[in-house]
């Protein structure tokens, strides 16, 4: 049902073949992305310690660069309580929940330009929908189900009460989140995320365009990924650790690989978005011009990981009806008249 | 044949949840396989080429409405229903008379709906198109459902906002605080535990 | 036709004077409200005598058109005035007598509590009798008609709490009400046959068509209805009970409706339509035999009445049949003659037998009464001149129209007409001068117990209230003079008023309204002269031989020999006994129509269609909502579920309907 | 190639089944969500004969529907809400105070 936006390609091969390199292009992604999801746990650690003037992880490898590794083992090996009075099928359910609409997301994320491998050529992307930024906003907002069945599944006052909380933020900071993506989508004139790309070509990039825009949706996508200064569903100092207070081995580790590959998904979508993607000076010699572009996207990304971290270790937690408000009375106005001087100016200009 | 392939297999997973949303006794579940179903829906839509109203589907019904049920329920700490014979009518007539007209309806479809039959994305249903038409011929609609909607919020808020003197009450009377964050005492998890 | 601005006033006036005593009256001073009525009705009359002066019969007819009414197709009927020689006599009688008796009622009225009411309701009438009088079409004269009907209903029942006004009035308005069916079904017939009412355009529609030999037809049909109407309002036989009963209310009104001007309101419909019935010689023999046999019988019955006002009745009745008659012999102009002296003559006998009850206290029993004379002396020349008057002593204006009535009836009708005519005049001078005899002749009988007397059993008990507080028991005196001074004036009138009949002028005068009749009835006018003469001396001997005849008799019984009357009495026996009860009319009536009506309607009409049917459906429906609502409520259980049970229920019915449609 | 009719009788069952949770269940929160359960079904049909008709227009009814489900969503909850708060209870068997 994808319906495939580039003509020549896929209509060319057979179902077969399409199906192959999808098939190829899927795992790909997917085992980059845990990767990235690993070593930006890895990144989180070693900058936090740093900024803490600390050394953070050392031991396991040179840099600790295996220590995620030896953390996906002992998450592994770890007992899986259960404790007697959780609402069982959910409690399971919910971690994979997350995960799985946490890693999906990724599915339309465009990382890189058309490349010919021997006869095939394709694109760096598993699927290029026409609605490619509805479907991530879909699945992300799907995302909520795991959190708020997780605080409602494990029957424990903290554990609902950071359900409730991330349900509750993340519906009301989704609100803004979407709109101010259509200030770029109002400029791009698509929803395709491939589309919007191409429209910032020659350093049109969206932060210059769109500047408010995309301020406010680095704040609601902090928000979105529970990410400090919106971290109350797990806000330690008053809930244990909020809806995964009763989490345990490996699907605490899912709720914790979710929340990095939304952050990835989120970090990928501003680089999209706002920064142009993968373009980029491109030159030498065809390989490399076939890599520069991803290398350029993977820079952009790691970026906003470190930016990331670096908020994170910066400031401190809002209150909770201080983000309430915040979102409701500062960011939903300011996107929307966004939207609206936007649409005049775009106006005026056509 | 991969149209009525797929159309059978999202068919069946809509089928399968609704039925499920029936058969559960607790609300959080049969939240869930509401949600199962609208995605698959969703699904369906993208079949018929409706890829905007698919789109629109898992965000707006699957990603907000639905998320406003769950805290519903989590807010009420809904238990499972207990079975109450309160209507014998609905039960011995009501349900007879829906069966009934459901069936009349799927005989009539399929032995005399002189209906074609449609082919996969028959009708894209582009973003531009669609912005076009709600803009231009909807216009007016459009806009009375805004206002609808601002009414909407706005009586919610009325409704759902407690006064004090309920709020009073409600406190000497021994019933649960007003804020719900902090309505879950210990007892109630040993209950809502033997429910499941 | 000239147009003539200042006819609608003449209606218009009494009426400005009703609304203002009627709505500003109970507040209003007495004097004020005497001021109003009196202006009203006698700038009512200067008006009439100025049209009057200026009337000339070349410019006759004059019409006045007020307003449109009714415009339906080509059939309209207009608010529009008509003014002929028959109209202006008819117009300066009724304003004439009318404001006569508006004085005379100021004295007579002055004590009564509904004294604004009184006199509001005579200027109302006044409008509605001239509106009657002076209607350009037959709808306007109706309005006229039915008006003077609930006027005089009014009037009659003016002092509603006693039960006997009350129920007089209800009987007169009934009666009325069966002759106006007849008035009314004549019009309907006019409008389907001629389409139209306006009398010009009307007549001029008649006029062509010939005599209906055979009887029977349209204009027969027509005239007889009308005959109806003029029975109920002119109180022929049979519908003339309604007049003695209507003596309950005050005397003014007596004189006025029911002597003066009302009463003879048939007699004009009936000269109006004159077309009409010349064209339908059977309906006017009907007219002319009820006319006669009215005269007649009514006469008899006023010997044997004992109450002064009754007689009074009677005698009215019988002279509307001298009326009745003349028109129906086709002399028009002579019924229309008497017509207007009978209007000066009985309204004088009435005002002045009032100013006798006012003198002796509430009285009306004439047995009670008796040596007035002395009492009251204005009284008693004034109502001698009326009784001459009336009985046809030559050289009053009663003579010259009797005697034109019988000579017409000879000369054109029938001589049992002229028989019968002669004998009812010879009986009325005869109750008339025992009504003289009896009333101021003789010693005075009132005495002491006329006062409770007059209590329980008469009219004026309280409308004469200061009759009684004045003079406690009953010393006779004079009226006051606002009272004396329309009688004699009207004894004037009934001196001369006959006068102008002399050598047949007042028939010329009216000729041009009667010209129309068709070539069979003036052959008689042209019969013989020589021949005629003689004849007619002869006649007019003869009644004179008659009515002197009835002043001696009454003279024999009682005057000279008093105990000869019950003598006489016992002697006829029942013959006597049926007269004094008026041959038992009322009692036949009621067992006839009244008792069957009233029985019919409480048996059929109230227990059983109005109980049985109509009653029994609406509680019964009533009934049957409650006990389905007691059942159907238990559907309101106020349980979500069943509510939603019975709309998927109802929507598999129409799902179940709309295929069923679709396949079928 | 799938009948139209196969699209229009899955809708139909998606009513149904709305109409028999709102029928047997006896929660309120689930009843309200058998309606959801009835639009969606309706949104099918919507859809499904935009493509058998190639108007748009269909489809644009699919998101007036959405918008009212919305407020619906929104007042509805709202209303819930109240009700627990003053009947203590979400089963609609014991909230029948509206009746004789």
């Amino acid at each position: 049902m994808p319906r495939a936006r580039a003509p020549a390609p896929q209509d060319s091969m057979s179902i077969t073949t399409f199906a192959i390199i999808s098939i190829i292009k899927s795992l790909a992604v997917i085992g980059v992305l845990l990767t990235a999801v690993a070593y930006s746990v890895w990144l989180e650690r070693k900058v936090s310690a740093r900024i803490q003037n600390r050394w953070g992880p050392t031991r396991v490898g040179p840099f600790g660069l295996l220590q995620p590794l030896a953390d996906g083992v002992k998450f592994i090996f770890k007992e899986d309580l259960t404790q007697p009075h959780v609402y069982k099928p959910l409690y399971i359910a919910a971690p994979m929940i997350a995960m799985v609409f946490a890693i999906t997301s990724i599915s339309v994320i465009p990382f890189g330009n058309w490349v010919n491998i021997g006869p095939w050529g394709t694109y760096l992307q598993i699927t290029d929908l026409n609605i490619g930024l509805l479907v991530v906003l879909g699945i992300t907002s799907m995302g909520v189900y795991g959190v708020a069945l997780a605080g409602w599944a494990s029957n424990n006052k903290y554990s609902l009460l950071g359900g409730l909380r991330a349900s509750a933020q993340m519906v009301s900071y989704e609100v803004s989140l979407g709109l101010s993506l259509v200030g770029v989508l109002i400029i791009a004139g698509s929803l395709s995320l491939r589309n919007i790309v191409d429209a910032q070509r020659h350093l049109h990039w969206n932060i210059f365009l769109q500047p408010v825009a995309f301020f406010i949706y680095l704040i609601s996508a902090y928000a979105e990924t529970n990410r400090t200064p919106f971290d109350l569903p797990e806000a330690e100092s008053e809930l244990v650790a909020g809806y995964h207070t009763e989490y345990s081995a490996m699907k605490f580790a899912m709720f914790f690989m979710a929340e990095y590959a939304n952050m990835v998904t989120v970090a990928c979508l501003a680089t999209l978005l706002f920064f142009g993607g993968w373009l980029g000076p491109v030159f030498g010699p065809p390989l490399l011009q076939a890599v520069l572009p991803v290398l350029w996207f993977c820079l952009k990304v790691f970026f906003f990981m470190f930016l990331y971290v670096w908020v994170r270790w910066t400031l401190p937690r809002f209150r909770y009806d201080q983000l309430m408000a915040f979102g409701w009375k500062v960011l939903l106005p300011l996107a929307v008249a966004n939207i609206v001087v936007t649409a005049l100016i775009v106006a005026w200009r056509a | 044949m991969l149209h009525l392939i797929l159309f059978l297999f999202f068919g069946a997973i809509c089928v399968a949840g609704a039925v499920n949303l029936l058969v559960q006794s607790h609300p959080i579940n049969s939240a869930l396989s509401l949600i199962v179903v609208m995605a698959s829906l969703a699904a369906e839509y993208l079949l018929l080429g409706a890829e905007f109203v698919a789109a629109v589907q898992v965000i707006v019904y699957a990603g907000a409405i639905m998320v406003l049920f769950v805290i519903t329920i989590m807010l009420l700490n809904a238990g499972a229903e207990q079975h109450t014979k309160g209507s014998r009518v609905a039960i011995l007539i009501g349900v007879p008379g829906a069966l009934i007209g459901a069936v009349l309806v799927a005989w009539t479809l399929l032995t005399r709906g002189h209906t074609g039959s449609v082919a996969m994305g028959a009708l894209p249903g582009s973003p531009q198109d669609i912005a076009r038409l709600l803009f231009h011929e909807f216009l007016l609609p459009f806009e009375i459902t805004s206002v609808l909607i601002l009414i909407a919020i706005m009586g919610a808020v009325v409704l759902a906002s407690r006064p004090e003197a309920i709020a009073r009450r409600h406190t000497e009377s021994h019933q649960p605080d007003p804020l719900p964050q902090e309505r879950q005492p210990a007892p109630q998890l040993v209950g809502s535990g033997k429910e499941h | 036709m000239t147009p003539n601005p200042y006819l609608w006033l003449i209606p218009i006036l009494p009426l400005a004077g009703a609304a203002i005593n009627g709505f500003f009256g109970r507040q209003s001073s007495k004097r004020a409200i005497t001021a109003v009525a009196l202006t009203f009705c006698g700038a009512a009359f200067a008006v009439a005598l100025f049209i009057a002066f200026r009337f000339s019969s070349e410019a006759a007819p004059y019409y006045f058109d007020l307003a449109h009414w009714l415009r339906s197709g080509d059939f309209h009927v207009d608010f529009s005035f008509y003014l002929d020689q028959l109209s202006l006599v008819m117009m300066l009688v009724v304003t004439g007598v009318g404001f006569l008796i508006h004085i005379y009622s100021v004295g007579y009225m002055w004590d009564d509590d509904g004294y604004y009411r009184f006199m509001a309701y005579m200027n109302l009438f006044m409008f509605f009798m001239l509106t009657l009088v002076l209607a350009k079409n037959y709808l306007m004269m109706f309005i006229g008609w039915e008006g003077v009907g609930l006027a005089s209903y009014l009037l009659i029942g003016f002092w509603f709490l006693k039960d006997s006004a009350a129920s007089a009035g209800k009987k007169a308005f009934i009666v009325n009400r069966i002759g106006d069916f007849g008035f009314l079904i004549a019009l309907f017939l006019m409008i389907k046959h001629f389409g139209t009412l306006d009398f010009p355009a009307l007549f001029a529609k008649i006029q062509p068509l010939g005599v209906e030999t055979a009887g029977a037809g349209l204009l027969t049909a027509i005239g007889l209805l009308l005959m109806v109407g003029a029975a109920g309002k002119s109180a022929q036989i049979p519908l003339y009970v309604w007049l003695p009963d209507a003596m309950e209310g005050p005397t003014p009104v007596s004189a006025l409706i029911h002597a003066a001007t009302m009463v003879t309101a048939g007699v004009y419909m009936v000269a109006r339509s004159h077309v009409i019935f010349e064209r339908a010689p059977s309906a006017l023999t009907v007219v002319a035999i009820i006319g006669t046999l009215t005269a007649i019988f009514a006469a008899t019955i006023g010997i044997a009445q004992t109450d002064i006002k009754k007689v009074l009745a009677y005698s009215t009745v019988s002279q509307l049949g001298y009326m009745f008659m003349a028109c129906g012999v086709g002399a028009f102009s002579a019924g229309i003659f008497h017509l207007m002296t009978h209007a000066f003559f009985k309204g004088l006998l009435f005002l002045a037998a009032g100013s006798v009850i006012h003198g002796v206290g509430g009285e009306q029993d004439m047995r009670k009464m008796g040596g007035l004379r002395r009492y009251m002396p204005i009284t008693f020349i004034t109502m001698g001149i009326g009784t001459l008057a009336i009985a046809g002593i030559p050289g009053l204006a009663g003579f010259f129209s009797k005697d034109e009535i019988l000579w017409k009836a000879y000369s054109q009708g029938s001589w049992v007409y002229w028989l019968i005519g002669v004998i009812t005049a010879f009986i009325t001078s005869f109750y008339m001068f025992r009504l003289m005899y009896m009333t101021f002749g003789g010693d005075y009988r009132g005495g002491s117990e006329h006062y409770e007397h007059s209590h329980n059993s008469h009219g004026h008990g309280h409308g004469d209230a200061h009759g009684h507080d004045a003079h406690g028991h009953g010393e006779p005196h004079e009226s006051p003079w606002v009272m004396l001074a329309p009688l004699v004036i009207l004894a004037f009138l009934s001196v001369v008023g006959g006068w102008i009949g002399i050598g047949g002028r007042f028939e010329h005068f009216l000729a041009p309204v009667f010209q129309s009749a068709p070539a069979a009835e003036l052959a008689h006018e042209t019969g013989g002269e020589g021949a005629n003469q003689f004849t007619e001396k002869l006649l007019m001997g003869v009644s004179i031989l008659a009515a002197f005849g009835g002043w001696f008799f009454a003279y024999l019984l009682y005057s000279s020999k008093p105990q000869l009357p019950a003598r006489i009495a016992r002697a006829l026996g029942g013959l006597y006994e049926a007269v004094a009860h008026k041959y038992y009319i009322d009692e036949l009536y009621a067992v006839l129509f009244v008792k069957p009506l009233i029985d019919g309607s409480t048996e059929i009409l109230w227990h059983g269609v109005d109980q049985g049917v109509i009653d029994a459906t609406v509680n019964n429906s009533a009934v049957a909502a409650r006990e389905v609502s007691d059942e159907v409520r238990h559907m309101q259980s106020g349980n979500l579920r069943s509510y939603a049970g019975w709309v998927a229920a109802g929507g598999a019915c129409v799902i179940a309907y709309m295929v069923w449609m679709g396949i079928r | 190639m799938v009948p139209l009719s196969y699209y229009l009788v899955l809708s139909g069952f998606l009513f149904v089944c709305g109409v028999l949770g709102f029928l047997i269940k006896r929660n309120i929160i689930t009843i309200f969500m058998s309606i959801e359960l009835m639009l969606n079904g309706v949104n099918l049909s919507f859809v499904a004969f935009a493509a058998q008709w190639h108007s748009l227009s269909g489809q644009i009814f699919v998101f007036f529907v959405m918008v009212v489900a919305a407020a619906e969503a929104a007042v509805g909850l709202a209303i819930i809400i109240a009700v627990y708060r003053t009947r203590e209870t979400l089963n609609v068997d014991q909230v029948n105070l509206l009746k004789l």
